[in-house]
């Protein structure tokens, strides 16, 4: 047999399908009691059971200073920020988005300008961005958005110019002015599709929000992360990774929810 | 009438914890109340930032070093007063080598360290005791956060930083800390500055700034357990515990009293260490283009003494309000 | 009277003519097929009618004054593909030409008057054979389903002319069989007039009262472009009978 | 008319476009001189010509202490490791995901794998790739595969899926075994698609880049930007923003034109 | 003798009958058209016969014994879309099955052996009239001769049986007779074993020896799968009189 007819079995396929992870975390437990024999103080790969202490200790503990448990409101305050920035980039780049699909004065006016804008590395602006937009939590969603609201805003332009001429030829012969067309055919042919846009956008988004955490906050898992890297504390830093790869994953499956059951039409559509 | 709000932005680091210390235990508030302004005080966790927003113009106060001081906010025409000197760094700031021993050891190697800021400084004063120049070494300029992790690395042998990061190096078995800041005591200063237009039209603001910051030492510099239980916070704040945050605080000269601070302020000691970093900065083209000498920004002293251009004087030392606070004015 | 009045069009792209001074009347209630090779421009022609595209030289007169430089609800359309809206359902995209009339702002109806709205859709439904399907989504429907709801769709906006572009070259045998039945029924109960495009001889004559044949002389010279060939009148009584497949 | 019917003339299309950059230099221009107006020696917005003037220094006045033309050593030492990361990350996405796409032992072995490392912020786990991999050029190249590998390597083994089933059963049934397939057949068409990939990892890449060396280096352009931020220097970081969105935007058009005349037969199969 | 043997073939998909209990031998060099309406199996049984998929129950006997459980040289296939390579020129398209044979390792040859191979390959580009566009891409050909394309392609690594399905139905009607005639001359000069799905009964008749209708018993019931209700012998002489279009 032709090595791509060879199929495992369902079970072979879940035996394979945790093979890496578990391979990863052996050779991790290895490592680190490599090092841990060679240095009982070594920060660099903590033990589990350190790592699990100081995640009892950001968890369950309140911090003396502020009086919270220090994970929680970590995470409440950067998926906050998550939230606002993701939900302003997606309200302009849709309303800019259709606007600009639809409209062909409007295309010609800002088609390139997005292009050039998005462009320009975020993380580049930065120091500029921080002075503009002040410390607060502006800055931070400011910098979500502008990271993630050109690619956004792109991708829904292209997204309005592939629904069929026919589509809207259509709308018009039956009598549809631009705005009701605007309103009934594109906008909710549009939602699912910036869903899609949105779960491309988490990444991204996750990204420039650990950036802007580590430069100006009080708060956040990024801000965690930056602070505690100068104790160079890996027992915390590692845990509050998985757990904002874990929280990252929990978003894409809301998104993926959300989509087929707000949209149920939307799958059979996108097959055709 | 609305209360005058001013803002105070500060970052983490040792000598400045007490500020976000006496925000939370709510002494700030009792001193802007007193002179019926309001004081937010402001965190910003990257420290070139926090400098950039003050010379734009987004913060009336900040926590600052004397060298940056003159570089940023002086050289970017913003006026700025220093009405606290809070400490002088004592080790805080470190040159560390891994597996030699010697000062002299570090020529011709590649250097870790955070360009422009203290700690060249220390570095460039450090090269000078010991009859070397920058020419001698290669700087890599590597941020402060992650300095601890790039020491582990083989390929870094040199790093010059500042506490915590020292702490953490110092901890490794082959660091060697050859040079540090108590070897140049009085020289790298943490300051609070407020912009001078500001101070001029409202006084009561430094004077609120002093008492909270005189107040907050006197609680955490006695010898008591509101003292232990402060600092443990304070250390809590800044990303670690007591104990670290205790051992950071040995290595940071406090001016534990306004007196001692107004009298260090006012001594000839503050003129030449400015004369040192201005020629430094100067050096290293940090003073703005086109700037023929290192005189073209003016330093006021207490006395009335002015370092380089009397026309141009953006940066000023203050003991008006130390000394007012020594004086239980306030 | 003729409802549409085709005068020395010319319809040139880049130096390709593709169609060379054409002149046509169609009458109204009369059912026009137009036929020819592929490529001839006969979907040139059509969208020129729909005011999607626009004639290089000559002029078309609708009822008698210039054709509006945009499609209207006086000409409705069906395509091969793509001519019912995804995401609404059957009911509601048979609905969708009564909403956007009566709502000028949100084109969309709710409360009691929706109510009869909805009779009238369903009673078209009914007169296609979709009513069972009412709930369902494009996507879940058969090509001839498709296709049988995109012609309600288009009828009940109520135009003057229907235009056709390949409407059924897409289904099946047995499927076509079907909605060529339907198809000539509509036609026979409204008495609108028709254009349909067609590369099926056989669908042409069963339909149209009238074959247009539609040929470039050369299918290699771009300087010469399609001119009507032929025009065929079909008597109504014979058209049952032609073509076997 | 409709307004989605209306269409502006060429000449009309022109201005149109170059409006927004227009409007935003003389924003620019009428804030930095109201800001010079207040405080002559006003680092935020500096005017054109003192960034021209610390443009003509960082370009043709050799650097004091290395002796190099600054702005022309920091952009080779950016691009290189631009080049380096990207070309290292496609030749491993690309293998990676060839052979994933194509075996089915290997699509249920490592796509869940793929897909879980795809969440990873690479920014969070930026001391431990410095531990692993030093903070020389190493590190810097490696960020970048890290941050632009998983989503090469998904995109990849997404467009092998998208062969249609009909062409590798028509391979199969013209006698050619997995690896003559994967030679003729799967790696020709998945080359152009490959550079589709690069440029959509080009803004991410920068990303890293510039992170990067902001942490650790001795050149280049985003250790320059983040240098010269302590001294607020803005008449120099403005220019270097606008330079590295050139430089992208030259990298995207070399893409584009590189994929249509390597592979002229793309545009066409694509369109149908 | 007969080249394939179907024996009780059933194929269900999550508990829906497909095919029911197909028996059916067919002998070297005849040409089976298989016909039936949409979604009845036609394609399921064609890719059966490839390997593509595996019957639920029952066996296909290839020449004596068991169909090899993967797709092999000697069962070529022609879809209706995706037969041919797009990143390959017309020639190379029809190279690539002699350089596959040729060459193990790489698939590809260089150099003088290229050279004999090409003649071949022209020849039989030439055989389906596309000479003059050996060097164009698959995706700058019309319709017809993508499918003359696939045709010259699988004829080539000779096959004992060429599998179709649908090989012509998205041509127009003009290309379609073209290609009808190409593949009746092929097919006897070959004299090669051909299974060809359709839904063009006029079509079916017109090319095969052989035509099986194929049909459910009841199209809704998921419980009956479709059988052979029509195995009708069609005599040579009398093919190409059927059907008109
Ligand atoms: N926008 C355009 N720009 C340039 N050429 C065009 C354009 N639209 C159509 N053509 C050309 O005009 C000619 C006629 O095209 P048209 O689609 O009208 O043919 P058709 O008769 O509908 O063919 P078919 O039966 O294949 O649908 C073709 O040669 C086509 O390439
Ligand atoms: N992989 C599969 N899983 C489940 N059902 C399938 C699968 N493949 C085919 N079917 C079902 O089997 C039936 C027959 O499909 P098939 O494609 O063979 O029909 P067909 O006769 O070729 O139809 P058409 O003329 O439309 O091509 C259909 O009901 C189809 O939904
Ligand atoms: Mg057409
Ligand atoms: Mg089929």
């Amino acid at each position: 047999m032709r090595l791509i007819n060879l199929h495992p079995g369902k079970r072979g396929s879940k035996i394979l399908a945790i093979l890496p992870f578990v391979l990863l975390f052996a050779a991790y437990l290895a490592a680190s009691a490599a090092r841990h024999e060679a240095n009982p103080d070594d920060k660099l790969l903590p033990t589990l059971s350190q790592m699990a202490i100081a995640m009892r200790r950001m968890a369950f503990t309140q911090d003396m200073a502020t009086g919270q448990f220090l994970l929680w409101s970590d995470t409440a305050a950067s998926i906050t920020r998550l939230i606002e920035g993701l939900s302003i980039s997606a309200l302009i780049s849709f309303v800019v988005g259709i606007s600009v699909g639809m409209v062909p004065y409007l295309k010609k006016l800002l088609v390139p300008f997005v292009a050039a804008f998005s462009m320009v590395p975020p993380l580049a602006v930065l120091p500029i961005l921080f002075i503009i937009a002040g410390i607060g939590e502006i800055s931070k969603v400011t910098l979500i958005v502008i990271g993630t609201a050109p690619f956004m805003m792109r991708d829904l332009i292209l997204r309005v110019e592939e629904i069929p001429a026919a589509q809207i030829i259509k709308a018009q012969t039956l009598g549809g002015s631009s705005w009701q067309i605007a309103l009934r055919i594109v906008v909710p042919q549009m939602l699912p599709r910036l869903i899609d846009a949105l779960r491309l956008s988490l990444g991204p988004a996750w990204l420039y929000l650990i950036s802007a955490e580590a430069i100006a906050a009080q708060d956040g898992l990024g801000y965690r992360i930056f602070l505690v890297r100068r104790y160079f504390a890996m027992n915390i830093i590692i845990p509050y990774v998985i757990w904002i790869t874990l929280l990252a994953f929990l978003f894409d499956i809301a998104l993926r929810l959300i989509q087929s059951y707000a949209f149920p039409w939307f799958a059979g559509a996108k097959s055709q | 009438a609305t209360k005058k709000k001013f803002t105070l932005a500060w970052t983490v680091y040792v000598g400045w914890m007490p500020w976000p210390w006496a925000a939370q235990q709510g002494i700030v508030k009792k001193w802007a109340d007193k002179y019926g302004i309001e004081i937010e005080v402001v965190q910003v966790s990257d420290y070139a930032t926090s400098i950039n927003q003050y010379t734009s113009g987004m913060f009336d106060a900040l926590t600052i070093t004397n060298m940056d001081t003159l570089a940023v906010p002086a050289v970017g025409g913003v006026d700025s007063t220093s009405i606290i000197t809070g400490d002088y760094s004592n080790g805080n700031d470190a040159v560390i080598l891994k597996g030699k021993t010697k000062f002299e050891d570090i020529k011709g190697q590649k250097i870790n360290i955070v360009q422009y800021s203290v700690s060249q400084y220390l570095l460039d004063r450090g090269l000078q005791l010991h009859g070397m120049t920058e020419r001698d070494v290669r700087l890599v300029n590597t941020s402060d956060a992650d300095m601890a992790a790039a020491f582990l690395t083989p390929d870094v042998t040199a790093v010059v930083t500042w506490n915590p990061i020292v702490e953490q190096i110092d901890a490794d078995k082959g660091a060697h800390n050859v040079f540090n800041s108590s070897q140049i005591p009085g020289e790298i200063l943490d300051l609070v500055i407020v912009n001078s237009k500001t101070l001029d039209a409202n006084p009561e603001f430094a004077k609120a700034l002093c008492g909270i910051w005189y107040e907050t030492l006197g609680i955490m510099l006695s010898d008591t357990p509101e003292a232990k239980k402060a600092q443990a916070e304070m250390g809590q704040l800044s990303g670690t515990d007591y104990a670290g945050f205790a051992s950071q605080l040995k290595t940071t000269h406090l001016f534990s009293s306004p007196e001692k601070a107004a009298d260090f302020t006012k001594g000839s000691q503050l003129i030449a260490t400015m004369d040192h970093v201005r020629q430094f900065l100067f050096a290293w083209g940090m003073l703005g283009q086109g700037a023929a000498s290192p005189n073209v920004v003016g330093i006021e002293f207490p006395s009335g003494h002015v370092l380089g251009d009397t026309k141009n004087v953006k940066f000023r030392f203050n003991a008006e309000y130390m000394a007012m606070t020594a004086a239980h004015q306030l | 009277m003729s409802l549409i009045q085709i005068k020395d069009l010319w319809q040139i792209y880049n130096d390709r003519v593709v169609l060379e001074n054409l002149n046509l009347s169609i009458v109204e209630k009369s059912f026009v097929s137009i036929v020819g090779p592929s490529g001839c421009g006969k979907t040139t022609l059509l969208r020129m009618l729909m005011s999607e595209v626009f004639c290089t030289r000559g002029s078309i007169l609708f009822d008698g004054t210039n054709l509006p430089k945009e499609p209207t609800r006086e000409r409705g359309v069906v395509f091969q593909r793509y001519s019912v809206f995804p995401h609404l359902s059957v009911l509601d995209n048979v609905l969708l030409p009564i909403e956007l009339r009566s709502c000028r702002i949100l084109g969309k109806i709710l409360g009691s008057r929706r109510y009869n709205m909805k009779e009238e859709a369903r009673t078209m439904l009914d007169h296609v054979g979709l009513l069972r399907a009412a709930t369902l989504y494009p996507a879940q429907l058969s090509g001839g389903m498709q296709q049988r709801l995109a012609l309600a769709q288009a009828l009940i906006a109520k135009p003057r002319v229907l235009l056709l572009d390949e409407p059924f070259s897409a289904l099946d045998p047995g499927t076509r069989a079907d909605i060529h039945v339907l198809t000539n029924r509509l036609w026979e109960e409204t008495k609108m007039t028709v254009v349909m495009v067609t590369h099926d001889i056989s669908e042409a004559f069963r339909l149209g009262t009238r074959v247009i044949v539609l040929e470039r002389p050369l299918a290699d010279d771009p300087t010469k472009g399609a001119r009507i060939t032929h025009d065929i009148p079909v008597h109504p009584r014979t058209k049952t009978k032609t073509g076997a497949i």
